[in-house]
């Protein structure tokens, strides 16, 4: 089934074409991860996809409903919710304040969430720390938390492993494949790391100069000459 | 809390030391108290810097006054209408400048508050010009309008307290912290801010309407930029992540201006020079300092 | 007393006039109850009784700071000296005085504080000063409060003493500067006997401007009804540039100029119309049709010098070479002695209101208020201004001032005043509630019978 | 009204405005430059009409005196930048307004113990007109537009002609940037802020022959040059200007159509503008 759908969505920023005529759609329950080079447009796509940045054309369908224009917030009502390439949190507040947050956009009972969430990520006894006090990867981790606290259908994650040491990786790639086995959740991932990506990936969609350059399942990228050529070169798969 | 209530206790007593002088000054401090922790909601909990909050204060001080001098309304009517249009004019500078950030928020908001000083000054059948409206009553010897007073900030005080210790007051700061993460946590950053500008804006309001009643005179002076300073350097003094910073600091604020004024014209100088001071040296403000002390207390007790 | 143009020869002749005038109570339709003269600043030997007090304490609240800290300053001249010559005479029945200053920052609030700081905490037995209009309205509503009398040396809103004191009742407030009343109906005074029939008005834009404007239209209206007024223009306080306000109001025509601008504003105005040709414009045979009740303020007078053109007309709260009494005189010399500047007119109020308070200490020998209002009430004080008459009904001092135009004199630094005019003083303190007085037009016709 | 009569006031109005541009130049390219907002500029345009002041008494030279005058000024400015403002550059802007503030109070009574709380002047320059519409353009109208211009050419040249000017624009567009291709951030951002200071000091000594040196005279002007600057954009140099020239029609004309409203007009313009474009006409959002 078809939960999320983009037609020929472009954005120009002072003429140069981040994005340009992507037409995408995602079925649910999989996880999709969006990779190739710098500047391909990725992190943009995601944007317009959440609503942080408004396309210059195109369309955006979630569930069927046109949502091009709605803002960031009714988008996570819902059920389209996000995190992003730095750590997006907040530093001053608490670890439980931090999920908190999020939860409340929930109406009343959502509080009830709140221990779930903080026992399923492993802060139980970090709750009341800063979050500014945390390790990297926690403050990820603390990330993700945040997203799902607002019960989303679709997750798109930008980069959540990047600049993280491999035990920490490790621990936030299960919790990724668990949210989609327990939560059934779409997941969106943008990813450089391709050890990531071929590890946790049902589809892969490559990207080229706000393009899509490639369209597939794992197997068929990595065969994929056009995209050998522009991203994967010299890259041992 | 308990400080708190000591405080509260305490000054209960100041109208029973006879000293006339120091019941209208601490009179005053309580109200101005209002008037920081009130700003300090749009502020400290909200990372919004206001320029014009002198418009909610003269915005009520002059409606009462008018209302109960021209109109001859009952007082208490005049004091709740004073408190309503301070609302309402908060929802509509709201509503016309919540999409700004930063320099531009501040900037919108003064030019609201001069152009409502503007219209002071120049709608003088009504507001009475520069001269402003005297002969205010009071209603009360000021004995008891120093307790009218004092019950009044408290309860604000509380509410407002309650307020920013909500989940509302939570995603407040959230919004002070970080908005985009506020945003993709569902909550409409304009919803949220109005209301907290409705808060701020309303209980400046009361403080402005008690103002009125203690000088018993409202002039245009205090619908000036100048006094939507007032505030903001109030607060930063104190500290604007703690509740109480701005209202210490109010306390220490008035009774420095009080001394120094005492014994030098050049007052301002040595004002300025402890401004720069505490931005130099006590940023956290007088709470952070306390805090710290606090602190390195109970870690020498550990 | 009939009224008379004054020469600077006829001042002695003139104030002698005046003086009996008062006392014998001689202005039309007004009675005076039979007031005493009092000789303020005479030496009077050191009674030998208890003292009331270790030390009188007045409070003097002006503006300090900020771009009219002028105000005070000029202010201080005069109590200070006041109180520098009483210590040095064995001070009040015994007692010492001390004056102590607040800066009222020109807000109205930080004054009421500074009031209540100074009686409540200091325990000062006066209060003097107050420099704005806003200002005085408001520390006004507190005396009664706090008990104290309060002599207003600057503030000239005619509402303080129409609406608080005649009509509210706040006796405890007396004023001992002119009035708006200067600025506006004597100011007309001099417009109606002036060849201009187009007027043109440009004022600071706030209460004072507002209120002399309006007394001014009014009060020529009644006299000259063949004049126009044709213009005006409203200066924000702190006005750099003049010219789009100069060269609006001379696109009108007008031949004459009433203007309140005071202060640095005065001097920026002065300036810039001069070169703009806004004098020119006003001239007429004998000067310049260009009315500046402030204008003989001693700060335009010693900033502006010889560029104050020659012929305008222009007054002050006190001007120091009126009346020439030796009272006077010897005053303005103190003054240049001890400052090395000539008395502002507020410096003489201020002056006047701390020998006023001596006197009337040892005249009551007491602190008591309800005594002293009663005191002061129709009491006549002679002072450096001349003789004052303080008005039962408003607490109003009344006395005058007159209107000179401008003359640079090189025996003199600042600029002089010649072809002095003076309106009794009686007769132009005439604004409702206290108009019962004959026509403006009969009175008008004895201004001009005697000019 | 005829014509000429309206464009004699424009013309008039354009002094205004060159008066208000020149106050406000220095305190845009400041906040351009090193994203300072400098509450106390008024108080630099205060302290460069004393300064301009007591050298004309000993020099006799206006223009002399002008340059000196503005050159002090702009060092008083970067002593304070090394000093203080430079100890507040990574904090939020509220710090700033205050510190600021405090500078304004510290300025503002050392100037009446120096000079005194009386106004003072220097004797008139630029006295005379010339004929313009049937009408007489006084010269100091005239001198204050050519001085106007002569600081947008003078700031022009400044950034666009001389290493220093390539430098500040490096720093300015792309902070980050500059510092990694080796440029000194801190001689950058005090020279900046000098040379805001030295405009504001010019501006207060080129308005000391239509006016004079008064305590507080620069808390006056400063609300307009933040009207100024705001609705032309903050930072906006070329936004000052026009918005400059905006502001001194609305206020020129004004006093011609609607002489009661004066006192409200600029803010007015500036509500007007916020509501329409937030960031100003030439600013960033």
């Amino acid at each position: 089934m078809r939960i999320f759908e983009t037609q020929n969505l472009s954005r120009y920023f002072d003429g140069v074409k981040a994005v340009d005529g992507v037409s995408l759609s995602f079925e649910s329950e999989r996880i999709t991860a969006l990779i190739g080079p710098n500047g391909a447009g990725k992190t943009t796509f995601i944007n317009l996809c959440t609503g942080l940045l408004k396309p210059n054309s195109g369309r955006i369908f979630y569930n069927n409903n046109d949502i091009t224009n709605l803002p960031p917030h009714k988008r996570v009502l819902m059920g389209i919710s996000r995190t992003f390439q730095i750590s997006n949190i907040f530093p001053g507040l608490t670890v439980s304040q931090n999920i908190k947050i999020p939860l409340l956009s929930g109406g009343k009972g959502a509080l009830d969430e709140l221990d779930r969430l903080i026992s399923m990520f492993g802060f139980e006894k970090k709750a009341d720390l800063l979050a500014s006090e945390l390790s990297h990867g926690d403050q990820r981790l603390l990330e993700i938390a945040m997203s799902l606290a607002t019960k989303p259908k679709i997750l798109f994650l930008d980069e959540p492993t990047a600049g993280i040491n491999p035990a920490e990786k490790h621990k936030i790639l299960d919790v990724i494949e668990s949210l989609k086995e327990d939560e059934k959740l779409t997941i969106v991932i943008v990813e450089h790391d391709m050890d990531v990506v071929f590890r946790i990936a049902e589809r892969i969609v490559v990207m080229n100069r706000g393009k899509i350059l490639a369209d597939g399942s794992p197997d068929e990228i990595r065969d994929d000459e056009k995209v050998r050529e522009v991203y994967l070169k010299g890259v041992e798969i | 809390m308990m400080l708190v209530s000591l405080v509260v206790l305490s000054s209960l007593l100041i109208p029973l030391t006879g000293n006339k002088y120091a019941l209208y000054l601490s009179t005053k401090i309580w109200i101005l108290v209002l008037y920081a922790i009130a700003f300090n909601v749009l502020f400290g909990y909200s990372g919004l810097l206001s320029f014009g909050h002198a418009l909610f204060f003269s915005g009520s001080a002059y409606t009462l006054a008018i209302l109960v001098t021209r109109l001859n309304f009952p007082l208490a009517l005049g004091f709740v209408c004073g408190i309503v249009i301070s609302a309402l004019f908060s929802i509509a500078v709201g509503v016309l400048s919540l999409r700004h950030r930063e320099i531009h928020f501040a900037m919108v908001t003064l030019a609201f508050s001069m152009l409502f000083w503007g219209i002071v000054m120049k709608w003088r059948d009504v507001t009475g010009g520069e001269d402003g409206i005297t002969g205010v009553p009071r209603g009360l010897p000021l004995f008891w309008f120093y307790y009218f007073s004092l019950a009044v900030v408290v309860l604000s005080s509380y509410f407002i307290y309650r307020f920013v210790k909500s989940d509302l007051g939570l995603i407040l700061e959230g919004i002070r912290e970080n908005e985009t993460r506020v945003q993709f946590s569902g909550h409409s950053i304009l919803k949220y801010r109005l209301y907290a500008m409705l808060v701020s804006g309303t209980f400046t309001g009361v403080s402005g309407a008690l103002w009125a009643l203690l000088d018993r005179t409202v002039t245009p002076t205090i619908s000036h930029w100048t006094f939507s300073a007032v505030p903001v350097i109030v607060t930063l003094i104190g500290g604007p992540q703690n509740f109480l910073g701005p209202a210490v600091s109010t306390l220490i604020y008035v009774i420095v201006q009080d001394i120094i004024t005492k014994y030098t014209l050049y007052w301002q100088f040595i004002f300025g020079v402890a401004i720069l001071a505490v931005v130099l040296f006590f940023r956290g403000g007088v709470m952070g300092i306390v805090e710290n002390y606090i602190d390195s207390l109970m870690k020498g007790g550990r | 007393m009939p009224p008379e143009e004054m020469g600077r020869r006829d001042f002695l002749k003139y104030t002698a006039a005046l003086g009996v005038g008062l006392v014998i109570g001689g202005g039309i339709g007004y009675t005076l109850r039979k007031p005493e003269v009092q000789v303020v600043p005479e030496k009077k030997p050191v009674v030998e009784e208890e003292k009331l007090k270790e030390t009188i304490k007045i409070g003097h609240i002006a503006i300090f700071s900020g771009p009219f800290g002028t105000y005070g300053e000029l202010q201080k001249r005069g109590s200070q000296l006041a109180m520098e010559e009483i210590n040095a005479s064995g001070g009040i029945l015994g007692s010492k005085v001390e004056i102590v200053y607040r800066d009222s920052a020109a807000k109205s609030a930080e004054a009421v504080k500074q009031v209540r700081s100074l009686v409540e905490n200091e325990g000062c037995d006066f209060i003097i000063g107050i420099d704005s209009s806003g200002v005085v309205l408001g520390v006004a509503e507190v005396m009664p409060e706090v008990n104290k009398l309060l002599f207003v040396t600057h503030a000239a809103t005619h509402r303080l003493t129409e609406e608080l004191v005649y009509k509210k009742g706040i006796k405890e407030v007396f004023r001992l500067a002119v009035p708006v009343y200067q600025d506006g109906i004597m100011a007309a005074f001099i417009a109606a006997q002036l060849p201009a029939t187009k007027w043109a008005a440009v004022h600071p834009d706030y209460e004072y401007g507002y209120a002399s404007w309006e007394l001014f239209q009014k009060t020529l209206s009644k006299l000259r009804p063949d004049v126009e007024f044709v213009a005006e223009a409203w200066a924000k306080i702190g006005t750099t540039d003049f010219s789009p306000y100069i060269s609006s109001i001379m696109e009108k025509k007008p031949e004459g100029i009433h203007t309140v601008e005071w202060g640095v504003d005065l001097f920026t105005f002065v300036r810039q119309a001069k070169q703009m040709g806004l004098f020119d414009a006003v001239k007429y045979e004998g000067g310049y049709a260009w009315i500046n009740p402030m204008g003989y303020s001693i700060d335009a007078m010693e900033a502006l010098k010889n560029e104050y053109p020659e012929g305008c007309w222009v007054s002050g709260r006190y001007v120091w070479m009126y009346p020439d009494t030796a009272l006077n005189r010897k005053f303005v010399k103190a003054h240049l002695d001890r400052w090395g500047h000539y008395p502002a007119y507020s410096g003489e109020t201020s002056y006047t209101a701390v020998y006023l308070i001596k006197r009337l200490i040892e005249l009551t020998h007491s602190l008591d208020v309800d005594t002293h209002i009663k005191t002061l009430e129709n009491m006549v004080i002679y002072s450096p201004a001349g003789a004052r008459l303080i008005r039962k009904e408003d607490h109003q001092a009344i006395y005058e001032v007159p209107y000179g135009q401008i003359k640079h004199d090189p025996n003199y630094p600042i600029p002089v005043l010649e072809n002095l005019k003076a309106v009794p003083a009686q007769e132009y303190y005439r604004h409702p509630p206290f108009e019962e007085m004959p026509p403006f037009t009969e009175l008008y016709k004895k201004v001009m019978s005697k000019a | 009204m005829e014509l000429q009569a309206i464009a004699f006031q424009l013309i008039i109005g354009l002094a205004t405005a060159m008066l208000y541009w020149i106050v406000s130049s220095g305190l845009t390219f400041t906040f351009g430059v090193t994203r300072i907002l400098n509450f106390a500029h008024g108080a630099f345009y205060m302290l460069g009409a004393y300064f301009t002041l007591t050298f004309f008494e000993v020099l006799h030279n206006y223009v002399v005196a002008l340059f000196l005058g503005a050159l002090c000024v702009g060092l008083v400015g970067a002593l304070c930048e090394r000093t203080l403002i430079s100890q507040i550059y990574h904090l939020p802007i509220h710090f700033q307004l205050v510190l600021t503030f405090g500078l304004i109070l510290i300025f503002e009574d050392l100037v009446r113990m120096v000079w005194g709380s009386v106004p003072k002047m220097i004797s008139a320059q630029f006295v005379g007109s010339i004929p313009l519409f049937g009408k007489t353009l006084p010269m100091f109208s005239l001198y204050i537009i050519l001085a106007g211009i002569a600081i947008a050419l003078l700031m022009y040249l400044m950034l666009s002609k001389t290493y220093w000017g390539l430098q500040i624009r490096a720093i300015t567009s792309n902070p980050e940037m500059a510092m990694c291709c080796g440029l000194n951030p801190t001689f950058l951002y005090a020279t900046a802020f000098m040379f805001g200071a030295f405009l504001a000091g010019l501006g207060g000594g080129l308005t000391l022959p239509i006016s004079s040196a008064a305590p507080g005279m620069g808390e006056n002007i400063i609300i307009y040059a933040f009207i100024v600057t705001v609705i032309g954009g903050l930072g906006s140099i070329k936004g000052a200007f026009i918005s400059a020239l905006i502001i001194g029609a609305v206020e020129s004309l004004g006093a011609l159509f609607v002489p009661w409203l004066a006192i409200a007009l600029p803010y007015i313009a500036l509500s007007a503008v916020l509501l329409l474009k937030p960031e100003g006409i030439f600013g960033e959002a």
